[in-house]
């Protein structure tokens, strides 16, 4: 492969512009700093060299003027960068309203990322370009963290809590998706692509999944696990002595056990799941079992994902219900975009790779022929 | 510069070391050296009572209810054992500075019986603990009783820190057992490091009080939670 | 303040020493060295100690590099790659970077600067050593049997319950080390405060004293922090002692703050000691007191202190609270002030100076040059917004790089060649270590710089393979390159070195014509420093350059020809000379 | 260059504080320890009663300040008196002063746990706030109304 030289990574999200101003600004205040103090040293060390015949009388030997301009200089301009770093970082950190969710799963050594109409992929994620998206990211293992650095996002994914992260894609294309925290033996291999998708080859992608069949929504899985875990035996459509109701339990206030009121968020639904035990609705004691460890993080989102649609009067899905059923309709023809096809054969070699030994994939072409692609893709 | 003779007092004194100038000097030294480790033992307890501040604000009621298989009594016992240890260790180094002889090995002899009381006490608190299944672990709480109602894995992060710092407190005390021993020998041998100076018995006693120190604050973060209310 | 260098022959010295005995040959044999109290000789017993630990940590090094120099590596499974850059990182920090410069020319100097006879505590001062040796071997043992991988920072839960590796042995050397750290630390502190000569007040001690100072408290407050950090991993998976198990309820980026609240400390540990070595070739090759010598005393403190607020900088991205997480970076912005005022100040303590480009020198004007830049790209990870795409990629390990190797070893390196006569008597050949400090400058760079590159372009640090990503290649192949340049420049110094201990020159008391106590007794120094404790009547740095030209002008009307190499057999008859003229 | 002749004993640049000197007395010992004994009894008692809410503080937080407060005390008399840090050196002092304040900064790291709830996205933990500001840690919650219906576990409380 002919040796190329990119000087920055693809800017595609709406992060990048402003990061990259930030960060070429650093970039000339590094080279200009590190120019004055060269040049100060080198001019100094020749003329000043031993044997120079230079001035040396009435050398200073502290200045209080010189020191507070060192200091005051460098102080304002640090304070300056600090502010626009961090303002940049609370952007970062606030993600819009309107986000479209999408859940990842980090576990080693493999992304699960999981749309919320069901359609699910590994070591991949397909996004819309120009709508703002916002991931809500779990690991069910060690500490990993999602890095796409062609949108300048990055964020640890941590067990036992949901962390968060948004960007708009603003390009279409396919770009490097990494894990950046050390989480084991196949480190370097838990990654894969970031698509970002045309408004309409992205409804068209989702419609179809990826795949020829048109998968369970989130919302439908989660009925089938419902169902298969029993849940519905106690927690019927109405209160019962065994548990409580859910219908139309997502956003509701809640009564607990000691008196508090609780809002039934995301959140407090999964620890409801998971250990049920912390906070017990008034009136009931510890009869549900504890699902930690039981059941899979994914089947968490779905449960929940259920669960907050019960007893609701629309599917609730974030894709609006026009663009769904356009959608469907696109897909439905049968055609799918290149693209699309790419992501299918790649997630094909994902849902391989992690059984693969680092051996085997090395001397797998098929993977050095993707690799070299998204190489040549990621510029 | 210059170096310029001057005369030092090498071998006037016999505990006297070759790098000091004096014996000021080196009592200085060695006084603030034990306060420089001490110091440092101050931030190596404080890291572990910042995680036990952290969690218990976190667990708060788990906590108490873990908290409720703890022995006040015993625990009682042993602060009152070690309040004793530390008073007995200060009236040794005030008869350390007498030169009261007999009276350093009385109480330091004390100290050492205080300090195997509540070694032993603690002993038959952790059996207790073990017996009941409230040592960290795959059968944590399997005699759900003892758990008093309070959240199993809460409960467990609980006994986790209660075994990590008293056992690391209980380090502490072994390692002062020796080093009191060590100097009620020397004592009983009448030795002159021990004899001439009461530094070692004073740099002992700074140890031991610090051990003392850390009950005073594990005591009732561990023994004694409020009810939450 | 005196205008007139005292510097003199030792043999001229009233200290009465017979020249030929020293701290070396005064006592033979092996029992006498493992059983010294001697701060000079325990140095030295660092010195090769911490050398053998610096091979090791290279040997990783340079597999690492030959690794990446395809995408798809070249010859190691990733397990092996993970334990291989996990040893390097463990041994280069905690028995390395750590170690290195206080224990070795802190131990050696630290006594000698401030006219002590010895450390206040030489048996603690040897315990330390022995700490510091037990537990570095518990390390290899570690990793020979079994290997440890996680990384030097060892985040739970993966160190603490899903890493099959042999972390608790290593984590546990790493304790022992940590303790001996802080048994130099204590006597540092003791020692500045309770042993200095008479007439050595704070505001006369030599910049390196302070440096080790501020490098003392720091150990001192921080290590203990990590090491009961560390400890409860190993009981976590010794005992299973749930302590930031996430299932159990427990928090896993609690040990990252607690990690973090040494380790940043810690990195001023590695770097503090260097300032002062720098401030003190800067000062005594430019024949010139150091510009603003209160201004780089008091910022040294002033990095000591900022040091311990700014730990969360390294957790932007880690889930830590965002408020936090600004305060934090202010805090960071903040104490780059400290560093970069005392950058200016060495540069201009070059102005109207009389500059010596000897080896040690060049060094220091190297250093200057790599940490300005290893700062500067500081600024990038201390600034939120481009912390969030840069950190955790190699952006941030050529930063560190460009400090602790760049920074660090070429002031470890400076160090060595500046105090390498005094430390063994004997000369080493100037032109040689001349043309080592260059190759060292250009290696690091071309090893390093490129990583700047690639880790802006994305590639995260710890990845083995990067065949997701070909196109990072062709900076990686660069920085090898770049890394056998570096690995020679550490190679060569430890043949003339060495070889200068078999046929070196013999050295004189003051071979370069610089200031302070430590050159007014003789090269080695006897055993007990000096025989009767100095009392200092002078400033720090004395020197008066417009002397120190006319001194040299004399010197080289008088030789016929202009000398700039360190001042071997034939100079010390300028030297003389010199001495005479005033 | 001046050179003085120099007697002994002006060794460093720091003052000497002479310890020697100083030998608390016995009295004033044995009062230490028995002050020691009523603060612990005053403790245990003090965690045996529910001390009311004081303004905005909780009433469990003012338990926990109280306890605090009295360990504080007991700790200060022993390094005070025991430990005779009135007689040591300024520099001594200065370390123990040290030592606590860099261990108060330590618990700065609070100061994430303290803000997360504010964060604009909520991760998931114990602490979660629900209704808006209001935050539920501490998290309390009367162990009695907790499972209606094992009285195993309220024998198990201890009587207050």
């Amino acid at each position: 492969m002919p040796f190329n030289f990119p000087l920055q990574p693809p800017r595609a999200s709406s992060f990048a512009d402003q990061h990259d101003a930030l960060f070429y600004t650093l970039c000339i205040l590094t080279v200009l700093f590190t120019a004055i103090v060269g040049f100060g040293v080198i001019f100094f060390a020749i003329k000043y060299k031993k044997g120079s015949p230079a001035d040396r009388s009435r050398p200073i030997y502290e200045d209080l003027r010189l020191e507070l301009t060192w200091t005051i200089i460098p102080l304002i301009m640090g304070l300056g960068i600090f502010y626009w770093g961090a303002s940049l970082f609370v952007t970062m950190r606030v993600p819009p309203k309107d986000a479209q969710e999408i859940y990842v799963i980090g576990k080693q050594w493999m992304w699960h990322v999981q749309h919320s109409n069901g359609v699910r992929e590994n070591n991949t994620l397909h996004v819309p370009v120009g709508k703002p998206v916002k991931l809500t990211m779990i690991s069910q293992d060690v500490i990993h963290a999602f890095y796409i650095p062609a949108f300048r996002a990055q964020m640890h994914v941590v067990p036992g809590r949901y962390t968060t992260m948004w960007f708009t894609a603003t390009q279409a294309g396919k770009y490097h998706l990494f894990c950046s925290m050390y989480c084991g033996t196949q480190h370097s291999e838990m990654g894969g692509t970031v698509v970002a998708l045309e408004p309409k080859e992205w409804a068209e992608w989702i419609a179809n999944g990826g795949q020829s069949t048109v998968p369970m929504t989130l919302e439908q899985s989660g009925q089938k696990l419902y169902n298969s875990l029993a849940c519905n035996n106690c927690h019927g459509v109405k209160d019962t002595v065994k548990g409580p109701s859910l219908m139309n339990i997502y956003n509701s206030r809640r009564r607990m056990s000691n008196g508090e009121t609780v809002l039934a968020d995301d959140a407090y639904l999964r620890e409801s799941i998971l250990r049920p035990h912390n906070r017990l609705t008034a009136g009931y004691g510890q009869e549900m079992p504890e699902y930690q460890g039981q059941i899979t993080e994914e089947d968490v989102i779905k449960l929940v994902a259920f669960m907050k649609n019960l007893g609701m009067p629309t599917t609730g899905l974030p894709v609006s219900g026009t663009d769904r059923e356009a959608a469907v309709t696109a897909g439905s023809k049968g055609s799918m975009s290149p693209l699309a096809t790419n992501a299918i054969q790649y997630q094909q070699f994902s849902e391989r790779q992690p059984d693969a030994t680092a051996t085997d994939r090395k001397k797998d072409l098929s993977v050095n022929a993707i690799a070299a692609q998204q190489g040549g893709a990621g510029n | 510069m210059a170096a310029i003779a001057h005369d030092h007092a090498h071998d006037d004194h016999g505990a006297l070391h070759h790098q000091f100038e004096n014996i000021e000097q080196q009592n200085d030294s060695y006084i603030v050296g034990m306060w420089t480790f001490l110091v440092t033992e101050v931030m190596f307890f404080g890291a572990l009572f910042f995680i036990y501040t952290l969690y218990r604000s976190m667990y708060q009621m788990d906590w108490y209810l873990a908290h409720e298989e703890l022995d006040v009594t015993l625990g009682g016992i042993n602060t009152v054992v070690l309040l004793i240890s530390s008073w007995t260790v200060a009236m040794a180094v005030r008869f350390a500075q007498l030169k009261n002889r007999k009276m350093v090995i009385l109480n330091l002899l004390v100290t050492l019986g205080c300090a195997f009381t509540f070694l032993v006490i603690k002993a038959f608190e952790y059996a207790a603990k073990f017996e009941h299944h409230l040592f960290p672990g795959p059968t944590f709480g399997s005699v759900p009783s003892h758990l008093n109602g309070a959240n199993s894995n809460y409960a467990q992060l609980f006994y986790g820190l209660y075994f990590g710092m008293t056992g690391l407190h209980a380090v502490h005390i072994l390692v002062g057992v020796l080093v009191i021993s060590a100097l009620t020998y020397l004592w009983v041998r009448k030795a002159d490091s021990v004899m001439k100076d009461y530094i070692p018995t004073e740099l002992v006693g700074l140890y031991w009080h610090f051990v003392d120190l850390v009950w005073i604050f594990l005591f009732p973060l561990m023994y004694l939670m409020p009810k939450p209310h | 303040m005196s205008a007139i260098p005292v510097d003199k022959p030792v043999a001229d010295l009233p200290n009465g020493h017979p020249a030929e005995t020293n701290y070396i040959n005064e006592f033979g044999g092996l029992k006498s060295w493992l059983l010294t109290g001697d701060h000079k000789r325990i140095a030295m017993l660092y010195l090769i100690s911490v050398t053998f630990f610096f091979f090791l940590g290279s040997v990783a090094a340079a597999l690492i590099r030959w690794e990446l120099t395809a995408p798809a590596g070249v010859v190691m499974e990733s397990d092996t790659y993970n334990k291989v850059f996990s040893s390097h990182g463990v041994l280069m920090v905690f028995t390395f970077l750590v170690v290195a410069i206080p224990a070795v020319f802190g131990n050696f100097f630290l006594p000698i600067m401030i006219g002590a006879r010895d450390m206040a505590f030489p048996r603690l001062n040897l315990l330390s050593w022995y700490l510091y040796v037990g537990g570095g071997i518990l390390i290899l043992l570690g990793m020979i049997n079994g290997g440890v991988d996680g990384g030097w920072t060892f985040y739970t839960p993966y160190s603490s319950m899903y890493s099959n590796s042999n972390v608790t042995l290593v984590l546990t050397g790493i304790f022992i080390v940590g303790f001996s750290s802080i048994t130099t630390g204590i006597n540092f502190i003791v020692t500045t405060h309770k042993m200095r000569a008479p007439g050595m007040t704070w505001f006369r001690l030599p910049l390196f004293v302070w440096a080790n100072y501020a490098t003392a408290v720091v150990i001192m407050l921080g290590t203990p922090v990590v090491a009961i950090t560390l400890l409860l991993v190993v009981f976590e998976r010794a005992f299973k002692l749930p302590i930031f198990n996430p299932e159990l309820g427990g928090d896993p980026v609690l040990f990252q703050h607690l990690f973090w609240f040494y380790s940043h400390p810690a990195v001023y540990i590695m770097i503090l000691p260097a300032f002062g070595i720098i401030s003190e070739l800067i000062s005594n090759f430019a024949r010139k007191r150091v510009f603003g010598y209160h201004f780089i005393a008091f910022s040294t403190l002033a990095i000591a202190g900022l040091g311990f607020l700014v730990w969360g900088h390294h957790m932007f991205i880690s889930s830590q609270s965002m408020y936090q997480g600004i305060v934090f970076s202010l805090i960071s912005f903040l104490v780059a002030v400290p560093s970069a005022i005392k950058v200016f100040n060495w540069t201009a303590t070059l102005y109207k100076a009389n500059i010596r480009l000897q080896s040690p020198m060049l060094y220091a004007l190297g250093f200057i040059g790599l940490f300005t830049v290893g700062g500067l790209t500081g600024l990038f990870l201390g600034s939120m917004g481009t912390d969030v795409h840069l950190t955790a990629t190699y952006f941030v390990v050529a930063h560190f790089h460009y400090v602790m190797v760049g920074g660090t070893m070429s002031a470890f390196l400076g160090g060595l060649h500046y105090w390498w006569p005094k430390m063994t008597g004997r000369l080493y050949p100037e032109s040689i270590a001349k043309v080592n400090a260059l190759i060292v400058f250009l290696g690091f760079n071309l090893t390093f710089f490129p990583q700047f590159i690639v880790g802006w372009l994305g590639m995260p640090r710890r990845y083995h393979y990067y065949y997701l990503a070909p196109e990072y290649q062709v900076y990686h192949v660069m920085s090898t390159l770049g890394s056998s340049f570096l690995g020679l420049g550490f190679i060569l110094p430890a043949f003339y070195l060495t070889k200068s201990l078999i046929n070196g020159r013999k050295a004189s008391a003051n071979p370069w014509g610089a200031h302070g106590l430590e050159w007014e007794i003789p090269s080695p120094p006897p055993t007990t420093n000096f025989l009767q404790i100095p009392i200092v009547l002078d400033e720090v740095y004395d020197f008066d350059p417009v002397t120190e030209y006319e001194l040299d002008r004399a010197q080289q009307a008088l030789e016929g020809h202009h000398y700039d190499g360190m001042m071997d057999q034939d100079d010390e008859s300028a030297h003389r000379v010199e001495q005479g003229e005033k | 260059m001046a050179t003085t002749p120099l007697s002994t004993n002006t060794h460093g640049a720091g003052g000497h504080d002479d310890h020697s000197s100083h030998i608390s007395s016995t009295g004033l010992l044995v009062g230490v320890l028995l002050l020691l004994m009523g603060l612990m009894g005053v403790t245990i008692w003090a965690s045996f009663i529910d001390i009311p809410s004081i303004g905005p503080i909780p009433g469990i937080v003012m338990n926990n300040l109280v306890a605090l407060a009295i360990a504080t005390v007991k700790a200060a008399l022993v390094i005070w008196f025991f430990m005779g840090v009135r007689f040591a050196s300024s520099l001594a002092k200065i370390w123990v002063a040290a030592g606590f304040l860099v261990l108060f900064l330590m618990f700065g790291i609070m100061g994430d746990y303290g803000t997360r709830k504010f964060e604009p996205v909520q991760g998931w933990e114990v602490g979660t706030p629900v209704d808006g500001g209001e935050t539920a840690l501490p998290r309390t919650w009367p162990p009695e109304g907790r499972t209606p219906g094992s009285p195993a576990i309220e024998q198990n409380l201890r009587p207050r």
